[in-house]
């Protein structure tokens, strides 16, 4: 992703003192937080925002022209232009607020849907002998509504393999993409096994044969500069959870002139242009997309988080994760019996390691890391099929982000070595 | 009342007194706008003459401001040169989208200039650009018509 | 709904202390915020348990075996349990979290469509031939859904009328719900008139033709106490932040039984049991339709808003509402030129007013309201049809909650003379 | 490390060492269950004869906790009256869901009482109930096929 040499850095010390949960004490031993894979810490300014917006400025958005209505509406559209820019979209009505990542998949599953069953652009038109290409490494977020999909419109969903080091398997892109490929869904950066995945080859065969690409960018933008001008894809999936913000927020990023062609996805309040008993028409997006009372606070919270990171730096917290990836990858090297599942090195992997320690299974591990304080996600990390392909039916997983240490990869080290003791 | 800015008394006059209101034939394009906001909805009609605006009629409901704001732009527009009435426009959208930061150009926007302080109404700018925005698209689609589109 | 005379009662003054935002500001008057139909403004017990919870307990939820993710799925699911009790639902299991209101209906509505395309329940089934009906009295997140739903299966939609004195028109209730009739969705409280409206005729005849009922309580719930057993109907919705709740986070409660007929709408994360591929089966209700990280945060928030509102005793929240709408109704009586839309009393409404000065566009009434810090909103409502009934594009609506003093009603009145000044 | 209440030396044995473990013919009905969380499994097989469950035998996957647990649900179970089985899983459940509150009945429940302290930990409570829904599962099902059903 980018030359850790000429990066700006952080000062790990410096962030943790924004993030005040990181001061608290589990089991009687400093936390040492390593589960930001599956949500994020808040630092304060972003704690602040929130309560800030509901003691001074909370009003509903869009629909008033009071002045309390109107900073409302003011901080809800600022925030979506701050994300617009931290992504690198053109503008800020290419960003539709979600609930989360989850959603923003759904919603353009759904896009798929509503042109299939009710006849819109023919792009987002699928039946049988169409195709749906995902992979093997998916969040099940990124794998059960396209299932659903295809089930719903007789419509065949295939997917790319994964290789024995833990990278996307893309030797049959050209047979696995074809004609009859309507959307190839994946992920930009796996949630299990750390890998950063290639876009360009995918990108230039989903172009050759006229399929939409969404990127499942969850674990990817909180972590790296993003831009999604230079990336190419149609749609990018985030959640703000994971990203420093607060939870009840995501967004999709589409292409204006994508993101035009789709049909509405939830109903109501908002996403219109004039209701009749008989007949409605729609807003242009993102409003189309945003129907009801959108999640205002979150997304004042979700700005305050993405100017927070813009002012770390982005490369510096990607920079900082990946030395310290590439310090963790060494050190969990030492613990005997200790396997890592995904790429072995830093080469196109983020912040995330998920291993086995041969006979004592993951709730064991993480119960006892617990104990000293140690937070490890266990389990299949919402990616199944991924602990399928590497025979195992769940994994360790310790994630990190910009506020982890090394101290605290040594504090892991020393806590695995406790485990073997007490399951040895 | 801090409310000065906004409704101005040129502002309030065109809105007890709107000048050219109505629809009239013949005309060349008409255009139809809604805020989805409030459901206010102004119809416009633009007849050209060659390159000159031969007439702008309009029919519509909405507050002081919209409604104001469609009789300024007939009062303005009307006879004007096209290109010319096109720049008036684009300095009227110029001016609203300016957060008050924009400094009127009171020989092109002439009356048109009291809409100043809605710019600083973010919830009020769509109703003073409702009648040009019909305006805009109506001129786009006379163009259409005589270029032998639909 | 109940005997004002019996019931307990509230001091504003008390309970306006706990509200941060009402000693602000606006346009140098004290705010006097008349908008709570739209969102309602949030006690500092429900900042403090959303921030509280973010800088001592934020983890993900359902997916830890540690301590920080433990402490964080019993706060999350505390909320549910704690919002069952709210309204009286027999169980958590039949509370589900949505993003608000809007996604609660369209949850149902996509339920119906996936039994449709995908063969499900034939409750759930709908095709040419089979009715939805709703009124002219909704809001347009109980309209846009089932017009969506219903072209995409070529279902018809129908609906109640409302009078003149704007109540909702039963009269062809027979008629209207008949053996066709797959679901009656409608209204409990109006957001534009005020009208609470009857549960018991359309229940028992819904019954009768083997019909789901609906009711959309996004304005009932925050008002009065909601008892769902008691109730009867299949479903209702209802949203946080019109309760004293943060945004984004709302409710969908359903019968068990209804429930568990339904197939998952948003797929993804933590709604399933098991993945391969091939295949994925779902998780029971609430949890098979949460998919992806919920609004955790946002539930914690609500549970503590719903513990606000018990503490203060939703009889004296409905009985506090009940004497400031029987004041307004009056004061406003003496505006010259003034006409209120719907029930001219108090009876079987709520704290919702809205009204027309002859001559005068609600736009020009709000903004003068808001130069003396009146904040009421005005526009359609997201309720057109409600408008075009009564033949107006938009109305000023003033709404209330159990902050709201006579004194504010006076303010109002005031007001209204202002407005009659600079546009007489 | 204060695990020491989850962790019983009981518990590790049973996870060492355990009774019972296969899947054995003949058996009367079989039940699968998972943990979706961590994708846990246990298939667990009752052979009942007459009133007295004659074999329960297991396989699974699974933490100390939960393989500790079939280990001794097999012992604590086989050779009992069904009635009586059915009552200690009863006891056992009320236990797990009793935060801690709940007294554990040490005659009933025998090496089972190594799991009270599971129920301090909301996350773990599946795992030691895992083969015991499986129990009842079979256990219903068994009942379900003896009558003559599906
Ligand atoms: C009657 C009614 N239904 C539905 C809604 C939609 O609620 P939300 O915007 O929170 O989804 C509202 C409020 O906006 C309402 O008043
Ligand atoms: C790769 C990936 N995709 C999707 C998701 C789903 O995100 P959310 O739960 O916020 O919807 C996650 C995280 O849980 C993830 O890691």
């Amino acid at each position: 992703m980018m030359d850790t040499l000429t990066a700006p850095s952080l000062d790990p010390a410096t962030v943790r003192a924004d993030f005040p949960i990181l001061s608290r004490q589990v089991n009687g031993h400093p936390m040492v937080y390593l589960d930001s894979g599956n949500t994020s810490q808040k630092p304060q300014p972003v704690l602040d925002a929130v309560a800030e917006h509901y003691a001074r400025h909370n009003a509903n958005v869009s629909r008033s022209v009071h002045t309390v209505g109107t900073e409302a509406t003011e901080a809800y559209e600022g925030a979506r232009a701050k994300l617009a820019r931290f992504i690198g979209a053109p503008g800020p009505d290419q960003v539709v607020f979600t609930k989360n990542s989850t959603e923003a998949i759904n919603l353009v599953a759904y896009a798929f849907l509503a042109a299939s069953v009710g006849g819109g652009d023919p792009r987002f038109r699928l039946g049988p002998g169409d195709q749906v290409v995902i992979s093997e490494m998916e969040h099940h977020s990124n794998i059960v509504p396209w299932q659903l999909l295809c089930e719903r419109t007789g419509a065949t969903l295939r997917w790319f393999g994964i290789t024995d080091d833990g990278r996307l398997d893309l030797s049959d892109l050209d047979t696995l993409v074809d004609e009859r490929t309507k959307l190839v869904s994946y992920v930009h950066m796996s949630n299990i096994l750390g890998t950063i995945n290639p876009t360009e080859p995918v990108l230039a065969r989903a172009r050759e044969v006229g399929a939409l690409v969404l990127l499942d960018c969850s674990q990817s933008v909180p972590h790296a500069p993003m831009d999604v001008t230079a990336l190419g894809a149609d749609f990018i999936a985030f959640t703000g959870h994971k990203m420093c913000g607060p939870t009840g927020i995501g967004a999709l990023w589409g292409r204006g002139e994508v993101l035009a062609a789709m049909p509405p996805f939830l109903g109501g309040g908002s996403m219109i242009e004039t209701v009749t008993m008989e007949k409605t028409t729609y807003a242009a997006p993102p409003t189309r997309f945003e129907a009801g009372t959108p999640p205002i606070a979150q997304a004042v919270g979700l700005g305050a988080a993405v100017d927070y990171l813009s002012g770390v730096d982005m490369r510096a917290v990607r920079a900082h994760e990946q030395q310290l990836t590439g310090y963790a990858l060494d050190a969990l090297q030492t613990v005997p019996d200790l396997r890592i599942f995904g790429p072995a090195t830093t080469e196109a992997r983020g912040g995330i390691i998920s291993f086995a320690l041969a006979g004592i299974h993951p709730h064991d591990v993480g119960q006892v890391l617990d104990g000293q304080g140690i937070e490890v996600r266990v389990g299949h990390h919402c990616a199944r099929p991924v602990c399928a392909r590497f025979g195992v039916a769940s994994t360790t997983r310790a994630s990190f982000y910009l506020y982890n240490t090394t101290a605290e990869v040594d504090a892991l080290v020393r806590g695995l070595e406790q485990v073997r003791k007490v399951f040895g | 009342m801090q409310l000065d800015g906004l409704y101005q008394e040129i502002i309030l006059d065109h809105w007890k007194h709107p000048r050219g209101r109505g629809l009239r034939e013949p005309y060349g394009a008409e255009s139809h706008q809604v805020n989805p906001t409030c459901g206010d909805e102004v119809t416009l009609r633009v007849a050209l003459a060659g390159q000159t605006v031969a007439d702008i009629s309009y029919e519509g409901l909405g507050c002081s401001i919209s409604q104001a704001s469609a009789s300024v732009l007939h009062e303005l527009l009307t006879g004007r040169p096209l290109p010319e009435a096109i720049a008036v426009h684009a300095a009227f959208a110029e001016l609203m989208g300016g957060r008050g930061q924009v400094e009127p150009d009171e020989k092109r926007l002439g009356d048109a200039v009291a809409f100043a302080g809605v710019a600083l109404y973010p919830a009020r700018i769509k109703c003073a650009l409702l009648a040009w925005a019909a305006f805009r698209d109506a001129v786009a689609r006379a163009g259409t018509v005589e270029a032998g589109g639909t």
